[in-house]
């Protein structure tokens, strides 16, 4: 296939920016342009592929039953890994709930991540050293407080000061169902009225759960930046080096104080919105077929193979490092530990609350009064 | 009708008001191709065409305030909210426009809206899927909170909720869409309970019990429970929680002496508080003991893994009942 | 002042539609021409003069304590007459707080609308006969509903017949704050995804209370409907030639099936936000007195008696009329009857509701047992 | 300090909060060249400059988003909401992430928000200034909400607030806004009375007044009046809706035997609800008469020319006074 997908954007006078096109060439685009050494390469590749690999373990562990859910990122690798490794140490990622290759990216263990989709925690990540927020179920809920945090860090004079280290650039993650919301709209209004240092990136993914983009939007997406006051950009979300370097783009706008920059990277939801869900229902396969030709892993490989970085030897060992990643996983998820019940009364509050005392206490009597009855856990499928 | 689960009861009564009524629409997100995510609008959109089953933008403000502009054009759209959690980008719609457009116009104006809205727990899901917000909606004047709790209720009050001239927020169990039940769709609409009656779900003369929703069934199963050790539990199926039927639970009240009210959304500040203050009121000399509530806590919704011990369960209730007893 | 305030726009590259330029010339348009009988013309000024009347009115009663508030008009007369005279009787408006020239044009008894602002309902008009919604206070709420009513429109097959008696349009107002408001974004997003028959109209009056509009977005506000994916046109607010006629061009687009139009109407308001408001406490004098030169009412005078069509007779024909109107208004407002108390129960639900009785009896019973007491009407500033 | 009126006493916690920690921020509509349409803020922007004192673009789910934002950067926001109509935009900010958001990172973010909101009515407005949405908040566990009564609760509350790491919904009662009192400003942290705390504002044995925010003076002329004709009412000042200070509203009705709540808010599903649900359950066998609930209607909240009719007055809460002394 050859940029089928793409045509009728292009028809529409809608360029999208890409440095990979869907064979794997390398091409040159006035605007953009990135440049991995080889180690960098192979690093990109390997992101890639683990992200993958996630999600193939974490569908099966969730047929297995020891996952509650989960929301896979398959098709989205490229618009994920290629973003996050636009990003600085000190900048602030704001996820929404598929955003799994900006979690592995950062250093967030996946097991952290595993165990919001198993019904443990909400996420086990500590947001602050990582620099990523907590996953955002309420579609485009995180994007105010993405903004918020982006004024933040203007008052803590963390922009335009020419410190690599020190100026910092927010990115909010979004899909193209959350580009519906009003809250949407008002992120995309305030982070322009403050100039705040932001990147949105707004991965099109054509889809949300059934409803497909056209039913969101008559414009493309991209285009909402120009009603807020912003530059936006269409990137092919396939194209990690396109990503890459868009992102890049965007992120040094934002850290030098140039104001915020909305970007869409146009990608492909390969699998069901959710485990819970049955895509067959509402698209075709052959739209599904035709963006497998245009997959973001296989281009990428097929790019650093022409280019000599990608040999036999180097594709074994991140293939082995999956095969490891994937065993962790296998052999983590299982075992994690249900929360004790009684967790659920320490975070409501910081300070303390006669009421969630109360409750807490009333609850301990029951339970210990009850504890021969109670089976841990029973009615979520488990392996206790 | 053969036994059926509640979705499919709820569909059939959509389907049934649709056929009776051409200006009948549905929106919301996923409800047409997909047939929402609980499968309860299946197959309307095939039949009855886009025009009257709309797949929707993602914005929940935006189905609730266009279907109000709909009904003020003589439309009777019925919305569905995906989960309990994602009704809030509406409220200010639902609070300062839907409840209020008939009162600020002095009747001459109607907003016949019904919106839809899968609630409470134990179905094992991520945040926002599992909770109970009806109080939100039963404080507010202008609305009507109905919740019922059996196939047979689900299929007939959704078709009242449809053809009230006012605004109602229809909360279905979630965690029983697939439970059973026998559905007399024979019934001419004089025979059909009025939509906000409270019903006496099985007699008992010790105490009684309230519940509404999903706790419907616990309480019925503790009643079951209690049974077995000689206590016979009153079960009372609230069926709406505004306007609230407080008459039936007195009645069964000075009867048996003592109540315990249980719900899933947290006791604190929730429906069952007015259930409480109001038997405490009207049965001030009938009452042995203090009214029990059992519910969820003063939490956020937790995490899966932990919900069941965040929602009653039949052991709290059957604590409850006998600190009742006790008193 | 030869149109400054017009000056940074340009600049801007912003050019705004004018058939009359801030002297009372008339000008040409390549896009927009409109052409008034002397009777209409002189209808057009009559209604200017009243709608300024009424804002006198009721800014005097309102010191007499006669009502509570009052959210005046003044300075936005063309854009409202302009804008109302494009509509056709089938048609539908949903208006904000202070659209006053709408409610005159469309029929409605000035008392209905004094009566809010008295306290003594939330506006008195019937709705459906003057196919004119109620005041929404709610900033922005009015929108999703108009749109609302519009896909309701073309329900009824009411839209694109060619049938000028049956193609019906929905005009809905708001001000350049409420762009900023979450629900204004979905509101432009759902009409141009339905292709509904809607005229968004934004007076941009420069001011929301106390905030210039800069302080709600960095791009001129017209330009919202790019992002939304429907044609965005600036018009001079204080043209009421040239409102009249953008107006009417997407009131007919809407009507024929062509969808939604965003109109940007650039005016001013001259007055307080409401008399609760002091505005000099956040603007000057002098921008104030450079927009009364650009007074929408002296340049249609202008206009008309340039071209002959006014003479003195016809002024104070005028005048006349506004004086009797003036008079209705101050002898009919402090007539207005309060409710009787218990009519707050009436309309809250239209089947009846067991709590609502039970309630309106015990206020009723507690209400005969203290009336003695009760100085109905004694905390509002009242008359009797 | 000598006499203040409620809204400066806001006006000095705030900018003694302010003065105390630079990471305090003041973010609304027409709060900074304005001060507020209430004038709380007046002066501020212009002391503290527009980087801590933000005019926002008029968008309440902004203002309180943002803020969220900022706190996790490790600011300390206070947001005006303009009128009590308008918080509704914000709602799904407040209600799903603000609340939420320490539950959801098991205590490692912290979004020490405070939203600020002038609650009540009686001041002779128009539709969405006048209403009392309370419980919608103190329902939502994850929030604090208090409404201080007086000048005094104004100052300190307002600070104590601000330093606390949960949001704080504080509620302004607007028709008090210029009814002055004495300030303690001299107070030590340690003497200030805990923010959660209900306070007996005038001792009474024969029957107990519960009353928050704007219907605390209502209680006390209720009690003054009471009085001349030999009652005598005790009067407590909730001060706090969540948590609720159950013990003190208890330890009250123990010793008389009654109570009587006063609300502004609609008594349907109210606060009053759950004060008389623990109540009546904590003092079963002191309650000499049911507890009585004196408040709005349910119904959209009426024109201003009806309002008196609509909000409770000394005469209703009297009569409720009767009947529990007549039980
Ligand atoms: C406010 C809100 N409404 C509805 C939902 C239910 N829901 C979950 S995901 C989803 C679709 C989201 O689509 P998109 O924004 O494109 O993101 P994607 O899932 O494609 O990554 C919906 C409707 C929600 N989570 N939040
Ligand atoms: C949701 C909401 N927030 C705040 C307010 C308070 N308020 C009333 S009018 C107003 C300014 C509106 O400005 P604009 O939209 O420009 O209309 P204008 O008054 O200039 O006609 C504000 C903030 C409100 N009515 N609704
Ligand atoms: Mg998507
Ligand atoms: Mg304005």
């Amino acid at each position: 296939m050859t940029d089928a997908a793409v045509g009728p954007a292009r028809a529409r006078g809608e360029e999208m920016v890409q440095l990979l096109d869907a064979t794997g060439a390398r091409r040159e685009h006035p605007g953009y342009d990135v440049h991995l050494e080889p180690d960098e390469a192979l690093d990109v590749l390997r992101e890639l592929v683990l992200l993958r690999r996630l999600d193939a373990e974490a569908e099966a562990l969730q047929r297995q039953g020891q996952l509650g859910l989960w929301a896979g990122s398959r098709g989205q690798e490229a618009a994920q890994v290629g973003a996050a490794r636009a990003l600085r140490r000190q900048d602030h990622v704001f996820p929404s709930y598929r955003d799994h290759g900006f979690l592995l990216a950062r250093g967030v263990d996946p097991l952290h991540v595993l165990s919001l989709f198993r019904g443990v925690d909400h996420g086990g990540w500590d947001p602050v050293a990582h620099g990523v927020h907590p996953y955002t179920l309420v579609i485009a809920a995180q994007m105010l407080p993405a903004v918020g945090y982006a004024m933040g860090v203007q008052r803590d004079g963390a922009v335009g000061t020419g410190d690599p280290g020190r100026d910092t650039a927010v990115l909010v993650c979004f899909g193209d169902g959350a580009t519906s919301q009003g809250e949407a709209a008002e992120a995309l209004n305030w982070a322009a009225v403050y100039n705040a240092p932001v990147v949105f990136l707004c991965q099109n993914n054509q889809w949300a759960i059934s409803e497909p983009v056209r039913q969101q939007s008559p414009v493309p997406l991209h285009r909402r930046a120009e009603g807020a006051g912003m530059p936006g950009v269409r990137v092919d979300g396939n194209d990690v080096l396109a990503v890459l370097a868009v992102v890049r783009a965007a992120a040094e706008r934002a850290r030098s104080g140039g104001g915020p920059t909305f970007v869409e990277a146009y990608t492909y939801r390969m699998g069901a919105h959710t485990t819970a869900d049955d895509p067959t229902r509402y698209r075709d396969a052959a739209e599904v077929d035709a963006w497998r030709e245009r997959d973001p892993i296989d281009r990428f490989r097929t790019h650093l193979r022409a280019l000599g970085v990608l040999d036999d030897a180097a594709e074994r060992a991140i293939q082995q490092e999956a095969d490891a990643f994937a065993e962790r996983l296998r052999a983590g998820v299982p075992q994690m530990p249900d929360p004790h019940p009684a967790s659920m009364f320490e975070h409501a509050y910081a300070e303390p609350h006669p009421q969630v005392l109360a409750e807490r206490d009333e609850f301990l009597a029951a339970w210990a009064r009850h504890e021969q009855d109670e089976q841990l856990g029973s009615t979520v499928g488990g392996d206790r | 009708m053969e036994r059926t689960p509640i979705a499919k009861a709820i569909n059939a009564g959509l389907r049934a008001a649709m056929e009776r009524d051409p200006r009948v629409l549905l929106m919301g997100e996923d409800i047409g191709r997909l047939g929402g995510v609980f499968r309860v609008t299946d197959g309307l959109q095939k039949d009855f065409g886009e025009h009257r089953v709309l797949d929707t933008p993602l914005a929940e403000a935006g189905i609730v305030g266009t279907a109000l502009g709909m009904a003020l054009r003589g439309y009777r759209p019925v919305c569905e909210i995906q989960f309990n959690g994602f009704v809030y980008p509406a409220f200010s719609q639902i609070v300062t426009q839907l409840a209020k457009l008939r009162a600020r116009s002095r009747g001459r104006l109607s907003v016949p809206v019904v919106i839809r809205m899968p609630a409470g727990g134990g179905i094992g899901s991520v945040e926002h899927h599992s909770e109970s917000p009806e109080v939100l909606f039963a404080h507010t004047a202008g609305l009507r909170v109905v919740y019922p709790s059996t196939a047979h209720d689900a299929y007939w009050m959704v078709q009242q909720s449809i053809a009230s001239a006012d605004p109602v927020l229809f909360l279905e169990p979630e965690r029983r869409y697939w439970e059973k039940g026998d559905v007399d769709t024979s019934l001419a609409p004089g025979q059909v309970a009025p939509l906000h009656r409270a019903r006496v779900l099985r007699p008992g003369s010790d105490a009684t019990l309230v519940a509404y929703g999903p706790t419907v069934k616990l309480a019925l199963d503790a009643a079951a429970e209690a049974a077995r050790e000689g206590t016979e539990l009153e079960v009372v199926d609230l069926r709406s929680i505004s306007p609230l039927d407080v008459d039936t639970v007195a009645e069964s009240v000075r009867r048996t002496g003592r109540l315990v009210v249980v719900q899933e959304a947290p006791v604190f500040h929730g429906a069952g508080a007015e259930v409480a203050a109001r038997i405490q009121e009207s049965c001030f000399y009938s009452l042995e003991a203090p009214v029990k509530r059992v519910g969820g806590y003063h939490l956020p919704y937790p995490a899966a893994r932990v919900e069941e011990h965040y929602l009653p369960t039949v052991d709290r209730v059957l604590d409850a009942v006998e600190q009742a007893l006790a008193a």
